[in-house]
């Protein structure tokens, strides 16, 4: 296979994006094997830093996935979550980090055929921009020296 | 300079405070924070234009940690990391009196944090046009360009941490990048190690940075790692509202939210 | 005061009294419609039942053409019209293949800033705050407004007006001073493209419209397309053949009434082309409300 | 070191239809610290667990990762497998190569690739599970029951007569809901106020249940068998313990033109009213925006007449907190009005009525005692049209879902009239018959052979008034798609049914999600029909999906068996994945730096102060500390926490690390 395959992780809350494509899966609606999906409670769980330790070890693209707004199971973890994706991505964007590699999304458990939509589009988006080489060789090129 | 002398040696004859916390002259016509625990040693005390230094970082040392009463010469810098500092539950109100300098040199008297968090608010704050200019002038670069920039601008970093050491608000007595369980920040100082520092410690100060630019004066290598902060602390403002060093009590922008919260990027 | 302006091939044609009556009240009241230089048919029902790109392309280039005149603002009197340009700017500026193809077809760059008015879009936004200066007459007629199937839909492209039961036109007549009807027809289908080739249809869709209007006592019709009013006026040997008696209920052109409110000459207006002659006359002269004393001695007592 | 066992699900064809199990059996073996690979047809069945049971023991495993369905389907089942064989049952992690891989990719090597991954990730996680001890908590054997039709009226009565306390809450100033509205009800014809109303005395004078009408739930805090919860006992304006329902007010009250609610418009009431006559409980309340006193500042007439004295004008409204274990969610629906239809004029014809509003006339206790009269002038109409689905499966309409009682109503409908007005027809427009359920058939039948319905099959396009006539426009697909129009002398609508009023808010208060029509959520939509996602919170009736009464009241029977159930141990069991501070050794006791940024994040205020001192009782630091009771895991905490003082069981920094590390530098 000569074409680009990108590593893309999904970060999801287990209440709401995880049952998501929970039902993707029992739809049988099919979307690209390759992303990988790391489970958290809630969004409000989910460290900006594994988002860069992803893309260190060599993600392609990232999606970050939970409860729409006053849907969230624990009441608010995905409002703190917006706000720190907001000014996380501001960073990023001023650091130069490639912020169209992070896809931001609300799935609820009810939206199966929104999250193989998430996934494909996506993987489209990051087949587009190739493989994140500038990050990864931060982390590789340099350890070697 | 005599009132802020005259007051600091009152509190100290009156024992309201144990430690004054402010500048003396150092050497090669360098001035340098000191401990003043004697009222007959305040004669050494000064206060001029060379007394950039953010000072409010020594109240959370031992020897004003153990003091029943600090007293402290705060420019509006100082001011505003104290009332931070208070607002993340790190210093208590009745232990420290403020000497407040205006930003223009003049004693401003003793500020109790009411008054402080007016003082701060009626003091020039925000960002310098030098920082500004640099941030708009990264701003304008394309995506490679400013992530090469910052690649570039960290290269020379050897991780001596000298700027956690002299910001006011790294109090953490543990802090992350020494965690190695897992290793969330790599140690050595190489480009993935030094981006992912800078990074996490700009996020880290989100919302609580209030810009006294300590930690870019303290860089041996003369990063403008301030700038990153900057950025976040001016866009917090525009987008939450939100602004540190203004108010004793908790303000935290990255603690709180709003059902608003601008989601334009959010599929 | 410059707008754009496209007659399209109606307005040229057979229903020149709609053209004649929109600028004849446009020149009373001071508004400058520029016509698109060198423009071109719309495509009108023929090319999107053909050929998807002709029938984007066909509006497209017409509107790139208005965009190199420098023009923002664009009225479009023809309800078919209207909705082939708006549907046009819609599926371009949310397709962005197809906008790309259709720049190419058409040889300019369309870029979409342009604002499209319908005729009621534009008396409410150009004409309707200077009736009370202008008005000569008060329409004192009871009226059935009809605004047909292409002024509201589709809805979700259009954003115009109530779907089921519009009310803007009622609204202008009813600043006109006439007392427009709630009736139930006024977005029944007159017949449309059938005119020709099923007069009979037509007989009977524009039969009922016209039958319910009178029946509610209604003295004239308002309308804003040339295709109703073609058919509405036209085919009334049709219609009273369907309604099996005669019914010269007039049919007019919303601007055609302004005219007449305006005092315009019935002739500049059109009135004389129709089949179904106009006999709307012995209108009440207009005399500005003064509503403003009462308040303001109040304010004085105050 | 490390003893991880792997064990690979076939689920039958589900997942080694397109994973290739055998090879991510034999590629996991190689994984560092995997003593034991297996793949298996039903690692779920009998034999499967067994296989597991039996592989943990004779492996000596330290951890197990089970490869197969989502956890959210089997992770108890092998929770419980590992307790069996002795491992702590939090060592046991699932990799979903089922919902998550086999089911939605394709067959192939990327698809085997993405398996492996799946696999190594729950590896690495699992090597660093800790074993947990579940928590125990006590259990309130209260039960609040939020409203009062005849589902929370069942709810409330099967739970109260199992032994347990019962609060109810009801927004109206009576319970009863729509079911006390309506006429008679299908397919038997009872008459539903008969049926209804012995139930609603019995609530109100069962001991275990006390009654709240007139009042809304406020807040809700705490956890499943630990809710506080407020109740906002909006001011009636009346001291219930002295009024006895005499109603003499009711009949003094110099306002009498108020738009009756209970008759949905149709009749009028006065400004202190009962909402009906057999109201429970049967106390009046003031209306205060339309009570001509509370207006102008004069009038008092009720007081005067009142005997008892009971009449309160300076009453506030009552916040009641009361701590319950379960709470059942009984709020039913709404249904459209007439104004939602532009096609049948915005309601502006007073001869449309909606179906609810039938009921009211057909009703022997309604504003026209029975008596089928049409609303503009009181004539009895001897064409009536009734359509079905109107908005309902419509996505035009934003409604795609079937309302489900609509067919059998409007059936009823047309029985009804029939036997009212002998000479009249009644037309139906329908799209299909929906008849499922027991002599549901027969009873359209009946309408259609009895009772002479004329059922045409098709939409209705447009209604208009002529002639004090209502024109209706439709189809008849039946006879090729021929227009027809009745002349009517009265229309019914079907509206759609809806979900109540307030749904959204009271789910954001109770945290449970509802779906896109705002109908709440239940847990599983097969397994787990009257649960939520929140545990101790469940549903009944319509406020779930349009239901008709025998379903509602089987659902709240279902949903006072799930309480009961609860209520049946004093102390229950939880998750231990809940957040903890981290404590060192002297002098720093913990890396937290007692910042407090975390508390304000906490959804339910488990964060807390604490304090370390000296033997001489001196500060030395305040620390965060989490209550183990009120934290219910969510995490955001260990995300705001900058020294990563903060972490969270199950979910732990180590293991997410572990995870997104295993999965890329493969």
């Amino acid at each position: 296979m000569s074409e680009f395959q990108p590593k893309i992780v999904a970060f999801v809350c287990n209440w709401c994006t995880y049952a998501g494509a929970d039902l993707t899966g029992t739809s049988r609606i099919k979307y690209s094997p390759n992303v990988r999906i790391v489970r958290f409670p809630c969004t409000g769980r989910i460290d900006y830093m594994l988002l860069t330790k992803a893309f260190a070890s060599g993600a392609d693209g990232i999606i970050v996935s939970g409860c729409h707004p006053n849907d969230c199971h624990y009441t608010s973890g995905n409002f703190y979550a917006r706000r720190r994706w907001i000014v996380f991505k501001k960073l990023c964007d001023f650091m130069g980090i490639d912020t169209r590699r992070i896809v931001f999304s609300w799935v609820s458990a009810a939206e199966g055929s929104k999250w193989a939509d998430i996934v494909n589009t996506t993987n489209e988006e990051i087949i587009k921009l190739g493989p994140y080489d500038s990050y990864h060789k931060l982390s590789t090129q340099d350890i070697l020296e | 300079m005599e009132e802020i002398k005259k007051i600091a040696r009152e509190l100290l004859a009156e024992n309201k405070v144990q430690v004054v916390l402010g500048f003396e002259k150092g050497t090669a016509n360098k001035v340098r924070p000191a401990f003043f625990t004697k009222a007959e040693d305040i004669d050494k005390l000064i206060y001029n234009e060379a007394c950039i230094h953010n000072i409010a970082l020594y109240l959370k040392k031992d020897t004003c940690q153990h003091a029943k009463g600090v007293a402290i010469t705060a420019t509006p810098n100082v001011v505003r990391s104290i009332l931070q500092l208070s607002a993340e539950n790190q210093i208590t109100e009745e232990k420290i009196h403020i000497i407040g300098i205006t930003h223009e040199g003049k004693c401003a008297g003793i500020l109790d944090f009411k008054a402080a968090e007016e003082f701060s608010k009626t003091q020039p704050k925000g960002l310098k046009p030098e920082d500004k200019a640099l941030i708009e002038k990264i701003q304008a670069m394309s995506l490679e360009e400013r992530f090469d920039y910052w690649v570039e601008a960290f290269s020379p970093c050897i991780k001596c941490y000298a700027c956690r050491a002299s910001c006011p608000m790294c109090y953490c007595g543990k802090c992350n990048v020494e965690t190695n369980n897992p290793q969330w920040i790599p140690v050595a100082s190489h480009k993935y190690g030094n981006v992912e520092w800078h990074m996490m410690r700009a996020m880290h100060l989100a919302g609580r940075c209030i810009n006294c630019g300590e930690c870019n004066r303290s860089c041996p290598v003369d990063i403008p790692l301030n700038i990153l902060s900057y950025m976040l602390s001016d866009f917090v403002l525009d987008e939450f509202d939100s602004e540190a060093g203004l108010n004793s009590v908790f303000t935290s922008a990255l603690s709180a939210y709003t059902v608003v919260d601008k989601e334009n990027f959010i599929k | 005061m410059k707008l754009g302006f496209y007659p399209g091939c109606s307005l040229e044609g057979a229903s020149r009294e709609y053209n004649e009556s929109v600028q004849a009240v446009a020149e009373k009241l001071g508004i400058e419609l520029v016509s698109i230089p060198d423009w071109n048919c719309c495509g009108a029902t023929a090319a999107h039942n053909l050929d998807k790109e002709l029938s984007l392309s066909l509006p497209a280039r017409n509107l790139a053409l208005a965009e190199e005149a420098g023009l923002t603002e664009l009225v479009v009197p023809c309800a078919a019209c209207y909705s082939r340009f708006t549907v046009t700017q819609h599926e371009l500026l949310h397709d962005n293949a197809m906008h790309k193809k259709v720049n190419e077809i058409i040889g300019k760059e369309y870029k979409g800033t342009l604002r499209i008015l319908n005729v009621i879009q534009f008396i409410e936004e150009y004409i309707i705050d200077k009736l009370e200066d202008n008005m000569k007459f008060e329409i004192n007629k009871k009226v059935a407004c009809y605004y047909g199937c292409l002024l509201v839909r589709p809805n979700k492209i259009l954003n115009f007006d109530r779907t089921e039961d519009p009310q803007t036109m009622d609204v202008v007549m009813k600043k006109l001073g006439a007392d427009s009807i709630d009736w139930a027809f006024k977005t029944e289908c007159c017949g449309a493209g059938f005119s020709v080739s099923f007069t009979e249809a037509v007989g009977r869709l524009s039969g009922k419209i016209i039958e319910d209007a009178s029946h509610r006592g209604a003295e004239a019709l308002v309308v804003a397309c040339p295709m109703c009013h073609s058919n509405l006026d036209m085919r009334r040997p049709a219609m009273d053949k369907y309604n099996g008696k005669k019914i010269d209920t007039p049919v007019i052109y919303i601007t055609q009434a302004i005219g007449l409110a305006l005092g315009i000459d019935r002739k500049k207006l059109g009135l004389n082309r129709h089949f179904v002659p106009v006999k709307l006359d012995n209108f009440k002269p207009y005399v500005k409300k003064e509503v403003v004393v009462e308040n303001t001695q109040i304010m004085e007592e105050i | 070191m490390a003893r991880i066992g792997v064990f690979i699900c076939h689920c039958g064809e589900n997942i080694s239809a397109t994973v290739d199990c055998p090879k991510v059996s034999e590629v996991a073996a190689k994984f560092p610290g995997v003593a034991y690979s297996v793949d298996y047809k039903y690692m779920c069945s009998d034999p499967g667990q067994s296989l597991v049971v039996n592989a943990i023991k004779e492996h000596k495993l330290t951890g197990i990762v089970v490869s197969a369905c989502s956890p959210r389907m089997h992770e108890p089942t092998f929770r419980r497998a590992c307790a069996e064989a002795g491992l702590n049952p939090y060592l046991c992690e699932m990799a979903n190569i089922r919902e998550h891989c086999s089911w939605v990719h394709e067959k192939g090597d990327r698809t085997d690739q993405k398996a492996i991954d799946v696999v190594r990730m729950m590896v690495e996680k699992v090597k660093r599970n800790n074993a947990l001890m579940s928590i125990k908590v006590p259990v309130t054997k209260t039960a609040l029951v939020i409203g009062g039709g005849v589902a929370g009226i069942q709810a409330a009565l099967d739970i109260a007569n199992a032994g347990h306390k019962v609060v109810m809450v009801e927004r109206e100033p009576s319970i009863g809901g729509h079911m006390s509205q309506l006429s008679e009800t299908f397919p038997t014809l009872d008459c539903s106020q008969c049926i209804l109303t012995p139930r609603m005395v019995e609530v109100a004078q069962n001991p275990n249940i006390t009654l709240y009408t007139y009042a809304e739930v406020e807040s809700v805090e705490g956890f499943v068998g630990n809710f506080n919860v407020k109740i906002r006992k909006k001011a009636k304006s009346i001291d219930e313990t002295l009024c006895n329902g005499c109603g003499m007010c009711t009949t003094k009250c110099p306002q009498k033109k108020i738009p009756n609610e209970f008759e949905l418009g149709m009749g009028n009431r006065p400004a202190i009213y009962v909402p009906f006559p057999q109201a429970v409980p049967n106390v009046p309340v003031i209306d205060r925006l339309n009570c001509t006193y509370y207006k102008n500042g004069k009038c008092k007439i009720c007081e005067k007449f009142c005997q008892p004295k009971a009449i309160r004008f300076d009453q506030e409204d009552e916040i009641i907190e009361v701590a319950v274990g379960a709470i059942s969610i009984c709020t039913g629906f709404d249904v459209k009005k007439t104004d939602f239809f532009p096609e049948y004029g915005y309601g502006k014809h007073k001869d449309i009525i909606d179906g609810l509003q039938f009921e009211r006339m057909a009703s022997a206790s309604g504003p026209t005692l029975g008596a089928i009269r049409r609303p503009s002038d009181g004539a009895e109409p001897k064409k009536i049209v009734f359509v079905a689905c109107a908005g309902s499966r419509d996505p035009a309409k934003g409604i795609e879902y079937c309302s489900k009682i609509c067919c059998m109503y409007t059936a009823k409908h047309a029985i009804l009239y029939k036997h009212k007005v002998h000479d009249g027809t009644a037309y139906i427009f329908y799209m299909d018959i929906r008849a499922a359920g027991k002599n549901y058939d027969e009873f359209t039948r009946r309408a259609i052979e009895e009772d002479n319905a004329q059922y045409i099959r098709g939409r209705v396009s447009s209604i208009y008034e002529r002639d004090g006539k209502l024109i209706v426009i439709g189809t008849d697909t039946l006879m090729n798609h021929e227009t027809v129009e009745i002349e009517a002398d009265m229309v019914v609508l079907a509206t759609a049914g809806v979900a109540n009023q307030g749904a959204e808010e009271l789910a954001q208060k109770l945290h449970v999600s509802y779906d896109q029509h705002r109908f709440f959520s239940e847990a599983h939509p097969k397994l787990k029909p009257v649960e939520t996602n929140t545990a101790g919170i469940y549903l009944a009736g319509a406020c779930q999906s349009p239901k008709d009464i025998p379903e509602s009241v089987a659902a709240a029977s279902g949903v006072a068996g799930k309480i009961s159930c609860l209520f049946s141990s004093s102390e229950l069991t939880r998750e231990p994945l809940i957040a903890f501070v981290d404590r060192i050794a002297a002098p720093d006791y913990s890396s937290c730096t007692g910042c407090f940024l975390c508390q304000p994040v906490c959804p339910y205020n488990a964060i807390e102060k604490e304090d370390i001192k000296d033997r001489a009782g001196n500060l030395i630091k305040s620390l965060a500390y989490i209550n183990p009771g009120l934290c219910q895991g969510c995490g955001t905490c260990v995300a705001i926490c900058k020294s990563k003082s903060i972490d969270i069981d199950g979910y732990t920094n180590q293991q997410m690390y572990s995870e997104v590390d295993a999965l890329l530098n493969s």
